[in-house]
């Protein structure tokens, strides 16, 4: 009986709470939100906040059409696995500080996971063969390479110093990070950390792909490049993985850095989540959208590996020093 | 990455936002904007000028003999109307409006067209003029204009300058100033008033 | 005596080292090749010297304590080592030709199509 | 001596089969099948012997030493030639027969419109029987023999198809540098003969530690450098580039998988067990340095190449560099994780070649700028490519993911305990490189297998299902070594580091017991515990059941839109409905690829791409040049810190 | 049960997907105008879509030069299903005052169903709001039937209009040839 009660429960989370209909229903307010921030800010009315719900269910009538010279099967297997990853991703990341999945994956298997979604979408673009696609994908290859460098440095510094403070010199597990963070109070507050914070703030835009960092789908100049093939529910789901990326993200940022502010229930802890994931977004995600115009692919690689780079190597320096 | 518009971003996120919400409130359009054509058939006298002169060739007639006369339908296709107001202004007798409705949305076929029908009487086939109106009987005490409709000179004011032959349409008129002689074609003459109105020294009667 | 050995090997290695890296004809770099093997096989020989020794062939009967031989290990490896000597020569003359054959040329600045 | 089949005799008989089968194949001459009878019979043999040495040497820790014509060491002076088979050697041997087994299904359906297969046959089984030679022997003189008779087969092999483009050539440049490296080696050993009159591997590791003086210490450089040149390590990795380019995709997966494994077991049997000196800060510095190295500089180099099998050459020796730099940490998580990445790397880089292999035969070029949409006609070896694609780039569920999180696991650890900043250094530029190579990958799949298919490979078949047999093996181990961490290090990477640090036992079990405290007195090895604790924590079968069960769940969803709206009705492909985008232009075949991807990557980085692409000349005297300036500061080196 | 749903949201966030098949560029920058925070037409979700894939809506102006027609009607054959058809401007319902030039090969009713037409040389930027919104509504009613013809039967629902009554485009010039004067 209690095998059965505990997949139940393991259901439960993986489908419903900070599963897939969490995930959902918070990525689309967030894009939502996100939107009509942006509008608000160009003096605009701005579509209505379910207006990604909107979106997501018209392209779930629409007809898919699949290209003569794409390739079928990983046309439409893409979006389904990128989905898929990116839900799994929400489900390691502590609501917070109490971690929902304990023991399965760390911060370097975050780190490799939130690549999964990225090669959905190339293998998706490249599959349909389309050249926009073809130009879609390097750009987005190099926004991946140029997003590595500085969320490597983060973590590292994020393990160095939780590491220090355990006393085991290094810890990459996500539950011990947000036991620490419970016990004495969130990473933000330590001097070594506020660096590494202010990066990981500035690489979430280019992680996502928002804004001023989406020369992958420019959709004045390569035609939304790698989902210029698509149509209807694929379409749809790309769509939707990407609101739960800037979920996730935000979601992840709180727990390395603002763990300290959890209240224990794990309900109440989502919602204090949400709200910060929502304010954080509108201030480093739609502020920068409505302010920015979009960059090069070459001036997004050298931004990334000097500008922010050079923030999250000041952390590590301190971290490696114990402070 | 200097962020230049980031006090005005955040003054405008809290500022009333610049839209007019338009099907909310409905907005009218400026004072002579050139929108939907008002075609007023009772006015017009089928002089055909606005055909001519319509640039996109919006307008088409049908004329049907009615036992008492022609009935002429105009039609004025907005599909194909560039809205220039030159037909209105060539309108002698303001038959063509351009009003200030901007909504012209076609769904079916017909939605474009603005059109409208009257009947012209038959013209009776008047006496012909007196033939003997010459140019040198002077002393009629007052040019009484003639009942059809086309224009009469008054040679006693006409210099023969020749202005109401060349602005004349239908070149129905030809003055020759050396003979002093102002002859009028009945059948090429559309009565349209233009040689009256320009003729300086308002010799010409209708 | 020995030390005179030890001098020798250790110029001719150098100096097959010299002629791989500056000579740009094949079979030169060959010749480079085969003259550092020398050099290590004279090495080899003249590690295995014992003043005095005699060649450590004997029948088995002779063989008394007293009997003073020359190492016999280091001799059979430069015998190997003399064989492998000529297989590479054969192997690297056996590939000379054959570029010789489809590149036309010798000069090793121009055997370069695989670069970059 | 008497029962022949007790597992003591297996080593021998594991290398003198494929010594057999390579002459039975010359008499087998004409009959094809006679021929792949016999090769297949050798390498199956050779690998059953080595599976059944499992149990005594990995399970129960036995170190079975192997006396040549039962010449026991008589007074503790070793006279005869031994085979040594500890955890580490085994380890190393398994991976190659199974690289060898699978290379040889694959090249018997590969190699069927080449003439004069019998010679490729004697060569492949020559090549096969010297690697797992060297692995097994405990004698240094041997371990030479073995390394020279693997040169040779893999020149000659590299130099098979001698009308490819520049097949000859990069035999030739091989052979050259290859001949210095082996002249090093016997060089060194020589020394070291000259020193302790002795050449068998316990005996020598009991004698070296004991009295360095400065000609061991040259002996030490000269065989570094030449176990490196085997290994194409970074002063050396021009060779490998031009090999893989020339060599058919069986023998590229042997050098690849192969011979760079001889080269690292070598260099790790050089500095653990002979000169036991990887306890100084500075060597481990010499090896992880020279690891960060190639792998940084072979991933930006394979980033700029337009030939498929250049580039997986460049990678390989990249993923050397990862080898490298987690054994150079002699730290237990460092050995275990350095292993157990060598082992993934012979699984995906073989699938990778035997991929470029299936390509090359069905479409003639390898060029990145010619092919393209593959994967409409050859859609199996597309799936397997992929598999080999993700797991090198280390996508979660494959093997190449659990090796490097070790690896990563192992350099931090090290960075932290050592407190040198060097190591954090390795761990960045190990996950840069990762990075980099998903990107190369990406431009692989996208400018041979996806994009669109160029008119003249319209008919292009699918490749026969020999070859696909093969591949399929190779992935299917990959995903099997991925999923199952834990069995996979406790079954063979763990014992295998137990053996790297456990030298005592291994001359013990050569000469006798309580001969390493008696000849070495103070500083006889003692044997550390293996024991380590993961920073982080990585269950791939909980993550797996995770991402099936949220699959079924998003096909729900995308069922919702009835994805049966798909609607593929060709009647109207004459309007076009079903063409690429193109502008509204007809559909004009363009392929986006080969040169043109990651622009911006190779803009803000175009100096030292251009820098990098001149120091790769392509002219031997170069490539010799830099072995030998390498092994001028390899000497230096040595001296200056032992 | 997201049936209507899918319905309801169709009218809700319709994609426009621009063609300027030779036009002045008058009424294109009013159907940008249109997405200008003054009139501000993403308050109902409207937005310009990069490609015909993604698009609901095909917005055509200008009087459909000889060569951009063949390209504009394979643009326009791209989009997927539920999709309207909307002409700004006289141009493309008639050609306006380039009517018998050669090169131009004006009503796009020959060749394709329009949906809406919005008429005015250059029309007023809420003209074409109301357009595009009543385009909307037709989407709504497509969608509408296609439903139905699916539940009776037919495998790809109704055949879309535009493969109906488009008479038989016979003198659609083949792209790349030159028409015939």
């Amino acid at each position: 009986m209690a095998i059965v009660y505990s997949s139940l429960v393991y259901l439960g989370y993986i489908l419903i709470f900070p599963g897939f209909l969490f995930c959902f229903v918070a990525g689309m307010l967030i894009t939502g939100i996100d939107r009509k921030i942006v509008a608000k800010m160009q003096k605009r009315v701005g579509p209505p906040i379910l207006q990604p719900m909107y979106d997501f269910f018209k392209l779930m009538g629409k007809e898919t059409i699949i290209p003569a010279a794409a390739n079928k099967t990983v046309f439409l297997a893409a979006p389904i696995v990128g989905l898929a990853a990116m839900v799994v991703i929400q489900l390691f990341i502590p609501v917070i500080s109490t971690p929902i999945l304990y023991g399965t994956a760390d911060l370097i298997v975050i780190l490799y996971l939130l690549l999964i979604p990225a090669l959905a979408e190339i293998y998706g673009g490249s599959a349909s063969g389309s050249p926009y696609a073809g130009v879609g994908l390097s750009r987005e290859m190099v926004t991946i390479i140029a997003c590595e460098l500085p969320l490597v440095l983060i973590f590292l510094s994020v393990a160095k110093t939780v590491g220090n403070a355990m006393g085991t010199g290094l810890c990459f597990s996500l539950s011990d990070i947000a036991a620490y963070q419970a016990a004495n109070g969130s990473l933000m507050l330590k001097a070594s950390m506020i660096p590494a914070a202010i990066a990981m703030l500035l690489v979430i835009p280019g992680e996502t792909g928002n804004h001023p960092f989406d020369a992958a789908e420019a959709e004045t100049e390569i035609c939304e490049g790698m989902l210029a093939e698509y149509s209807g529910a694929p379409l749809g789901i790309y769509k939707l993985t990407h609101a739960i990326k800037t979920f996730t993200l935000t979601a992840l940022f709180v727990a390395l850095f603002l763990g300290g502010i959890g209240t224990g229930i794990v309900l109440l802890d989502a919602l204090i989540e949400f709200a910060i994931c929502v304010v954080l977004t509108i201030i480093f995600i739609s502020l920068v959208h409505a302010v920015t115009a979009r960059l090069k692919i070459e001036q997004l690689f050298k931004y990334y590996w000097t500008a922010v780079s050079a923030i999250a190597l000041i952390s590590l320096v301190l971290a490696w020093f114990g402070m | 990455m200097d962020l230049p518009f980031v006090r005005e971003a955040v003054k405008n996120l809290f500022s009333r936002s610049s839209c007019d919400m338009y099907p909310l409130k409905p907005s009218e359009a400026a004072e002579q904007y050139r929108g939907r054509i008002e075609y007023d058939p009772t006015k017009c006298i089928n002089c055909h000028f606005c055909e001519r002169v319509c640039a996109g060739g919006a307008i088409s007639v049908v004329e049907v003999p009615v036992e008492e006369g022609t009935q002429i339908t105009r039609t004025f296709d907005l599909s194909t109307c560039t809205f220039c107001n030159t037909c209105a202004d060539f309108c002698n007798t303001h038959a063509i409006k351009l009003t200030k409705d901007y909504h012209m949305i076609g769904l079916k076929e017909g939605d474009l067209l603005v059109s409208g029908t009257f009947v012209k009487a038959a013209k009776k086939k008047p006496a012909p003029p007196p033939a003997e109106a010459k140019p040198e009987e002077k002393a009629a005490p007052a040019i009484k204009p003639r009942d059809d409709g086309k224009p009469v000179q008054d040679p006693s004011k006409c210099v023969y300058c020749g202005i109401c032959a060349k602005k004349c349409l239908g070149e129905a008129l030809t003055v020759d100033r050396k003979e002093k002689l102002w002859k009028l074609d009945e059948d090429k003459c559309v009565s349209c008033g233009t040689c009256e109105e320009v003729c300086p020294k308002k010799a010409i009667i209708m | 005596m020995i030390l005179f050995n030890y001098i020798a090997s250790f110029f001719l290695i150098v100096l097959g080292f010299y002629c791989i890296v500056t000579k740009y004809n094949a079979v030169k770099t060959v010749i480079g090749l085969s003259i550092a093997d020398y050099g290590v096989n004279l090495l080899i020989i003249s590690i295995g010297f014992n003043p005095g020794g005699t060649a450590p062939i004997y029948t088995w009967g002779e063989l008394n304590p007293s009997s003073f031989f020359v190492d016999p290990i280091p001799q059979a490896l430069t015998l190997t080592s003399i064989v492998i000597g000529a297989c590479t020569t054969a192997m690297s003359l056996a590939l000379v030709i054959k570029l010789k054959e489809s590149y036309g040329t010798l000069d090793t600045r121009e055997i370069r199509r695989l670069n970059g | 001596m008497t029962n022949l089949l007790s597992y003591t005799h297996f080593p021998v008989y594991s290398i003198m089969v494929l010594f057999l089968g390579a002459f039975l194949v010359v008499i087998a001459g004409k009959s094809k099948a006679l021929r792949h009878i016999f090769a297949i019979c050798a390498v199956t043999a050779s690998l059953a012997c080595l599976i059944a040495l499992i149990k005594p040497v990995m399970i129960d820790g036995e170190v079975i030493a192997y006396w040549m014509g039962a010449r026991e060491p008589a007074g503790g002076y070793a006279i005869g030639i031994a085979l040594e088979v500890d955890a580490l050697s085994l380890f190393f041997g398994l991976l190659i027969a199974t690289a060898v087994f699978v290379s040889c299904c694959y090249s018997i359906t590969y190699m069927r419109f080449d003439e004069n297969v019998s010679q490729y046959y004697t060569l492949f089984l020559m090549l096969s029987g010297g690697v797992i030679g060297l692995v097994l022997s405990g004698d240094l003189f041997n371990m030479f023999i073995m390394v020279e008779i693997l040169t040779f087969a893999a020149v000659a092999l590299t130099a098979f198809r001698n009308k490819a483009h520049g097949a000859l050539e990069a035999a030739f440049k091989y052979l050259v540098v290859g001949c210095i490296g082996s002249t090093c080696i016997l060089a060194g050993t020589i020394m070291l003969y000259a020193q302790a009159r002795t050449l068998n591997f316990a005996q020598l590791s009991a004698f070296i530690p004991g009295n360095f003086n400065t000609s061991t210490i040259i002996a030490f450089a000269l065989l570094y450098i030449g176990f490196s040149t085997k290994a194409f390590i970074v002063p050396f990795h021009p060779l490998a580039a031009d090999a893989h380019g020339a060599a058919p995709a069986s023998i590229s997966v042997l050098i690849s998988g192969v011979l760079t494994k001889s080269g690292i077991y070598g260099i790790i049997r050089l500095t653990y067990f002979l000169f036991q000196s990887m306890a100084l800060g500075k060597m481990q510095f010499l090896l992880v340095f020279i690891g960060s190295v190639s792998m940084f500089v072979c991933v930006t180099m394979a980033l700029a190449q337009h030939d498929f099998k250049r580039l997986l050459a460049f990678h390989s020796i990249s993923q050397i560099g990862y080898v490298l730099t987690a054994c150079g940490l002699c730290t237990a998580l460092g050995i275990s994780a350095g292993l157990y990445h060598a082992m993934n790397h012979t699984l995906f880089k073989g699938l990778l070649f035997l991929a470029a292999g299936a390509v090359l035969q069905q479409t003639g070029t390898t060029d990145l700028n010619k092919l393209g949409g593959l994967s409409k006609r050859m859609p199996h070896t597309t799936v397997l490519f992929l598999i080999g694609a993700f797991s090198i780039s280390g996508i979660p569920p494959f093997n190449g993911f659990a090796s490097k999180w070790m690896v990563y696991q192992a350099t931090y650890q090290k960075a932290v305990e050592s407190g040198n900043i060097g190591f954090l250094f390795a761990t960045i530029i190990a996950l840069i490189t990762s990075v980099l190579t998903l990107a190369s990958f990406v431009k692989v799949s996208q400018s041979v297998f996806f994009g669109q298919l160029p008119e003249e490979y319209k008919d292009v078949k699918e490749v026969p299902f020999g070859m696909r047999f093969a591949m399929g093996i190779f992935a299917v181990l990959c995903i099997v070594t991925g999923l199952f961490r834990e069995l996979v290090t406790h079954y063979l990477t763990e014992p295998a580091a137990r053996a790297v640090f456990d030298v005592g036992k291994y001359i013990n079990s050569m000469l006798g017991d309580g001969y390493a405290s008696a000849v070495m007195g103070a500083n006889a090895p003692v044997r550390t515990e293996v024991v380590f604790d993961m920073a982080g924590t990585w269950q791939p079968i909980h993550w797996l059941l995770l991402l099936c069960i949220l699959l079924l769940a998003i096909t729900l969803v995308a069922l919702l839109g009835r994805y049966d709206t798909v609607s593929e009705n060709k009647a109207a492909l004459a309007e076009g409905k079903f063409d690429i985008f193109f502008g509204g232009e007809e559909s004009v075949p363009s392929q986006v690829g080969g040169g043109d991807l990651f622009w911006g990557f190779k803009h803000n980085w175009r100096h030292y791409f251009s820098f990098m692409h001149d120091l790769h000349s392509g002219i031997v005297n170069d490539y010799a040049l830099w072995a030998i300036v390498a092994l001028a500061l390899a000497m230096l080196y040595m001296l200056i810190v032992l | 049960m997201f049936k209507n749903l899918i319905t309801e949201s169709t009218a809700k966030s319709p994609w426009l997907f621009h063609i300027n098949s030779g036009s002045c560029n008058g009424c294109d920058i009013e159907l940008v105008a249109v997405l200008t925070p003054r009139y501000d037409a993403e308050r109902f979700g409207f937005k310009l879509a990069g490609s015909p894939r993604h698009a609901d809506i095909v917005v055509v102006s200008g009087p459909l030069t000889q060569q951009s027609l063949p390209r504009t009607l394979r643009a326009i054959s791209q989009v997927p299903e539920p999709r309207c058809i909307v002409t700004i401007g006289s141009c493309p319902q008639s050609g306006n005052v380039f009517k018998g030039s050669y090169s131009v090969m004006a009503p796009l009713s020959k060749y394709v169903h329009v949906d809406v037409a919005v008429a005015g040389c250059t029309p007023k930027p809420e003209a074409i709001m109301d357009g595009l919104v009543q385009a909307t509504e037709i989407l709504k009613e497509k969608r509408k039937a296609w439903l139905e013809a699916k539940k009776n039967g037919l495998k790809d629902g109704p055949k879309a209009e535009t493969e109906q009554e488009v008479p038989a485009a016979e003198d659609v010039p083949a792209s790349g040839e030159e028409v015939q004067q």
